[in-house]
């Protein structure tokens, strides 16, 4: 709406495009529920060789150094054929972090089987005792020798058993002051004694998160990320930035798109009350748009994105939710059935999109964390 | 707690939950979901026992004699409990055979009904858009002293478990109200899933001759009208006991749950949700009762306007549940999530919010003081 | 909606409908500025001369004895025509408390008055530094032999500076812990010495409010009512039955009024998404007519109201201001316009009625306090 | 703070704040309510001799020949500020004069225009329910080489004060644009007092002689689609303004005022209501910044959906501004109430959230990526 592709972009968008529809397995898109990673590996692995995994990667490290512009083009070309969630913890997270707080070593060994997909990371930073209040965490990893001794238990990991590695916040001084200054950034190999995992079902029936135990499992000393006790910074530097993709409009525009499928298939697109609704959703998107975009021309110039990346995030879910709700309130009577409610080729699934929307404002920093942060850092409230 | 309920009424309730949580409340729910029954006889008649499914109709039939309070409140505590028997089909379903036509034929069924012994359910949804629009799917013929049926009826609780329907039908003269067996040639059953793991159903009539009659148009026109309005007000106090578990559940989570060192609870912003929550249980219960407390044939303007109200606060309610649980309440294994999927089921069956606006300004005339 | 009159209900209201039609002054009718006291005292007077200006008095004060459906009837009659708003502090307020807490001298003295409208009470609680926090008050009484001397400011008083006398809360022991053990109930004369009135003109340019400043005002002891230092009982005691009428739904019906005959003169009352709007807003005065039709109930069964006053505040001052603002938007390009809107005899006065309904919210009790009330009262939840 | 302007911008956002300051900022306006005239001549040539007049002028006709981003950060000022001053329309009229025909009567007005010696308002306005179809309400007839205009105009800010009008009416060709002076023969002013304590005016033509053509039907058609809506723009421009005002009025008293021993800013409702009002000036400047951004000429769509969006979020900003207030936000002595006045009419203004909903509907199509 607000960018025009430039022609170098065009013709990207083009090529994209093109290769994407070529090479997408059709049975994995317009899929609500997570595929089984058998499955799902394979398009990481076609991605991959095709050299677009890692679009914001550097070149030295095997990725795109796509553009930002490139990035949001692929983002959008894979939600237009509504291509599967990859597990991407490792290219979108830790790779990030590697590439800035990593010693040689540890890039070398970490990031290339990341590209290939040959290893799928988790991200182990929730506690059950610690959610919004992540600084409290107590898993407690002891230094002896050249190792530590973990113990505790994550929750939350997306997909930890089906993942190899995880990537975790751990506590290696109990007394630190503020809480957050004894706390580091660990590497843990899931196939190690002592660890287990259990999957958890989420409010749609989809297996997406895992609780991990771990009990006196051994962590050699190297996979510390950054500094003991500087984890916390590791964790939380490069975290504004990403929000920019969390906070993409187009997870809200992929909602009305099946809400006007549905509504031209059902009727209601002519009706006024609807349109209305539908007209106020759209231009709540549209301002959405523009967020996002000027946050991409920030990162774009190197300026930091801050406070604001919290402004994205609570329009982004309360957006997400209203177009969810509109989604529900089109289908009427039909708006509890769980049949695929197909219109032509398309499953709309009305009711497994309305629940998986109620993620947006718990996971992530709640909404209420996001004020929370808001009210100190810019109104500067006192506390 | 701000009710006027009388003390049989309050007895009522008390006995109610207490049958439903002996029954072992909502974890048994969580195991008959995607069951294929989706509920279990042993506890319907259980309710039979208890009365719950004679509370419309009059002593002389069988029946408690009581009103639409008494209807809200085991419905609330079904809601309360999501227990998936057909409480409502089946209580409104005895009242339309108590106030039909006395044949032998009605006399009996109301009897097994009343005691539990067969399940009947309702089959009166016209089309979405048309809510209580019989006209449109299902006729009825006049054929050699029976009645055949050709069409269909949509949204019928567990329609594939129970043991027939009372269907609405348009013949010539009018809507006719007529007993179908489940086991009538030429009926059959589509079933959905909805996403608390129930079903319902959608029936195909291809010239299904009608077990009897249960009312001739002249009787059918009202009754038909009172018991879709009845539907909506049922539908509405299940709402409203989902509701109010909901709140609970979620009260006591505010109350348990510590981060930064207090009790969740303890942080304005959620106590003014919660609040907000509150005066939702509160306004829709109050709504409730005092259209009940209207007579049980009551407006189908109330009617409507209490089903779009009560339908969107607990959507709203429920979705703010799921969100002060804020992890846990994300997953199947929480109950919490148990309620808002009943809300969805519940807020959507014989029409959404949208849908009961839209009939209340059809329906009703604005008058000032 | 949800009552009919009874038999001798629908009696009184035909015979107090005819009376106020023959009664209540053109002039008096549909004013949403306050008419000077001189006019306004005209009808006051009336009122009393007929018997009606207390309805929920007792007899033996020269009261109605009205029942409480009564009571509801005069209400929605005056409502009918767009009665203007009396000054009833005393009538309302001081009268019933007089009653419970005042000794035989006070009633003798100050009831006979209230009722001829001979005087004109105004209420004092607030202060400027103290609002929602009323039991940190700062004006001082003290006790000298058989007088206090009383130093402070009251502010937010209706029409003081028309008054002629005012009740108020003062601290007469600034020690107390908890703060509102040291208050008490006082009636001050404001034409004594050391008193001055300053009129408040409100957002809708109405002269509504006053700040009143005492300077070494003597008052005598005889006008204590209730104990020493137990004024803040006497104060609350009866707040809870009187919100009954505050939160009427008769004030959110007549903008509903408004709003229809303002769409109908101008096209909307046809254009299907008004109408959607609309019918939300009528079920929600709906809901708001069954909670009050039960609290009345409650009373009239002599049960308390408790902390469902706070819900059905807070139900009835947000639909009034949902109706507000939809007699805003209905108006559309002259939703701004302070010329009359007039449609036929009515003038619908857009811009202040939508002003003036910011009150709602905020003065007895905001809506924040309301849930405070309701979160440590209703729900337990810990502080 | 979250802006990416460039220096030049943000120094004539500087400046343009420093001048309203100087001249009295909001005590200024509130002296100047419900007067005659409503602003200040004198102050009106001081943003004159700062350019702002010709903003939107090419710099070879006089002016800055600057874009929309740079009338958007006057505007907001002027929103900020609440200077009664007509600045959006005496701009965009300037804007109209250098893009119609070029005649020495155009000219010489530009010049004066531009130069805070003349006041020109902008008449364009149709209908209420029309918007921006001109064709309703005008008729322009071509008369021995004169044009002569019969009908309403609605909607014209502060009509009485000012020398003349840039007029939209409609002939047999199609849709034109003149000059009309105020004091026209057969032109008459109704005045409105706005909530504000401003006016705006309908003027009447009856066979009124315009002063002279600024475009036939060929340019006209899209410069005036081009005026409306950069008025619309402008209106969202000054509501930024108002709202961010209002906003930080409010953030300051929240810190400052105590309730309970602590300032009431520390209390997490009070403060989650705030950051909401704070996402809504973020995301509404926001909003305008990438709409100025697409250059001058903006799609109606884009326009119609920031004057919707803007006005529904200024009217909750505001009217949360004045609860956050509580009861001194509910006197006419504290400035808080001015925005939320002043809000009220610019969300009014050309037609309000709703109609411009409407608007955005009918012209949009909704492409998914």
């Amino acid at each position: 709406m607000f960018r025009k592709d430039s022609a170098s972009d065009a013709t990207f968008r083009k090529q994209v495009r093109s290769w994407f529809e070529a090479n997408l397995p059709r049975e994995l898109r317009g899929r609500t529920v997570r595929p089984p990673p058998a499955d799902l590996m394979v398009w990481y692995k076609l991605l991959s060789e095709r050299g677009w995994i890692a679009p914001h990667w550097p070149k030295e490290h095997g990725g795109m150094e796509a553009t930002l512009s490139e990035q949001i083009i692929i983002a959008q070309e894979l939600g237009r054929l509504s291509a599967p969630h990859l597990p991407l913890q490792g290219v979108n997270h830790l790779g990030p972090i590697l590439m800035r707080y990593g010693t040689h070593e540890q890039k070398q060994r970490h990031l290339p089987p990341i590209l290939r997909g040959d290893v799928i990371w988790a991200q182990g930073y929730s506690e059950p005792g610690s959610g919004s209040d992540l600084a409290s965490l107590t898993t407690k990893a002891e230094l002896k020798d050249d190792h530590f001794v973990v113990n505790g238990t994550k929750i939350w990991q997306t997909w930890a058993h089906h993942a190899d590695w995880m990537f975790t916040l751990v506590r290696t001084d109990p007394e630190a002051k503020p809480k957050h200054a004894g706390i580091s950034f660990l590497l843990i190999n899931l196939r190690t004694t002592g660890v287990k995992t259990k999957p958890i079902l989420n409010i749609a029936g989809d297996d997406e998160f895992s609780q991990v135990f771990l009990d006196d499992v051994i962590v050699p000393k190297e996979n510390l990320i950054g500094p003991l006790n500087g984890g916390w910074k590791v964790a939380n530097d490069l975290l504004a930035n990403e929000r920019l993709f969390t906070s993409s409009p187009q997870h809200a525009l992929e909602v009305v798109h099946r809400i006007t499928r549905l509504a031209s298939a059902n009727g209601r697109d002519g009706d006024p009350v609807f349109r209305d609704k539908l007209a106020a959703l759209r231009i709540r998107i549209i301002a959405q748009e523009a967020l996002f975009w000027q946050a991409a021309d920030l990162i774009a110039n190197g300026r930091p994105l801050g406070p604001a990346s919290s402004t994205m995030k609570l329009i982004a879910t309360s957006n997400l939710q209203a177009a969810t709700d509109l989604l529900v309130d089109v289908a009427d009577t039909h708006g509890a059935d769980v049949r695929r409610q197909s219109v032509g080729d398309d499953d709309l699934d009305v009711t497994r999109i309305f629940l998986q929307s109620r993620r947006a404002t718990i996971y992530g920093g709640s909404s209420e964390i996001q004020r929370n942060v808001l009210a100190r850092r810019v109104l500067g409230l006192p506390s | 707690m701000d009710l006027l309920l009388s003390a049989e009424q309050e007895q009522l309730q008390t006995s109610a939950s207490k049958l439903l949580a002996e029954q072992g409340g909502v974890k048994r729910m969580r195991h008959l979901r995607r069951t294929s029954a989706g509920f279990e006889r042993s506890v319907h008649e259980k309710m039979a026992s208890a009365g719950w499914f004679g509370v419309l109709v009059p002593p002389e039939q069988g029946g408690l004699g009581l009103g639409l309070t008494e209807l809200a409140l085991l419905l609330m505590e079904t809601g309360r409990a999501l227990a998936p028997e057909p409480v409502a089909p089946t209580a409104i379903a005895a009242y339309a055979l108590s106030g039909g036509v006395r044949s032998a034929e009605s006399s009996s069924l109301l009897e097994q009904v009343v005691a539990g012994e067969k399940i009947v359910s309702l089959a009166v949804e016209g089309d979405g858009s048309e809510l209580d629009d019989t006209r449109a799917s299902l006729a009825a013929m006049f054929t050699s002293g029976r009645i055949v049926l050709d069409g269909t009826r949509a949204g019928v609780p567990l329609a594939s478990a129970c043991d027939g329907f009372i269907v609405a039908a348009w013949s010539k003269d009018g809507p006719v109200l007529c007993y179908v067996s489940r086991s009538a040639s030429g009926l059959t059953v589509e079933e959905h899933e909805t996403v608390d793991g129930r079903t319902y159903g959608t029936l195909t009539f291809r010239a299904v001759p009608a077990d009897h009659l249960i009312a001739a148009p002249a009787l059918a026109a009202p009754l038909l009208q009172a018991l879709y309005d009845m539907m909506l007000i049922a539908t509405a106090a299940e709402l409203v006991g989902v509701m109010s578990a909901a709140l609970d559940m979620t009260v006591e989570y505010l109350k348990i749950r510590k981060q930064f060192g207090k009790p969740i609870g303890s942080f304005q912003a959620l106590q003014h949700r919660a609040v907000d929550n509150l005066v939702q249980v509160i306004s829709t219960r109050t709504l409730l009762f005092q259209i009940c407390d209207q007579g049980i044939v009551a407006s189908s303007e109330m009617a409507s306007a209490l089903k779009a109200y009560t339908a969107g606060e607990a959507l709203a309610l429920t979705k703010s549940a799921i969100q002060m649980h804020g992890a846990i309440g994300f997953t199947d294994e929480h109950d919490v999530g148990l309620y808002l999927k009943r809300a969805m089921w519940l807020a959507a069956y014989l029409g959404n919010e949208t849908a009961h606006r839209k009939r209340f300004d059809r329906l009703s005339q604005f008058e000032p003081v």
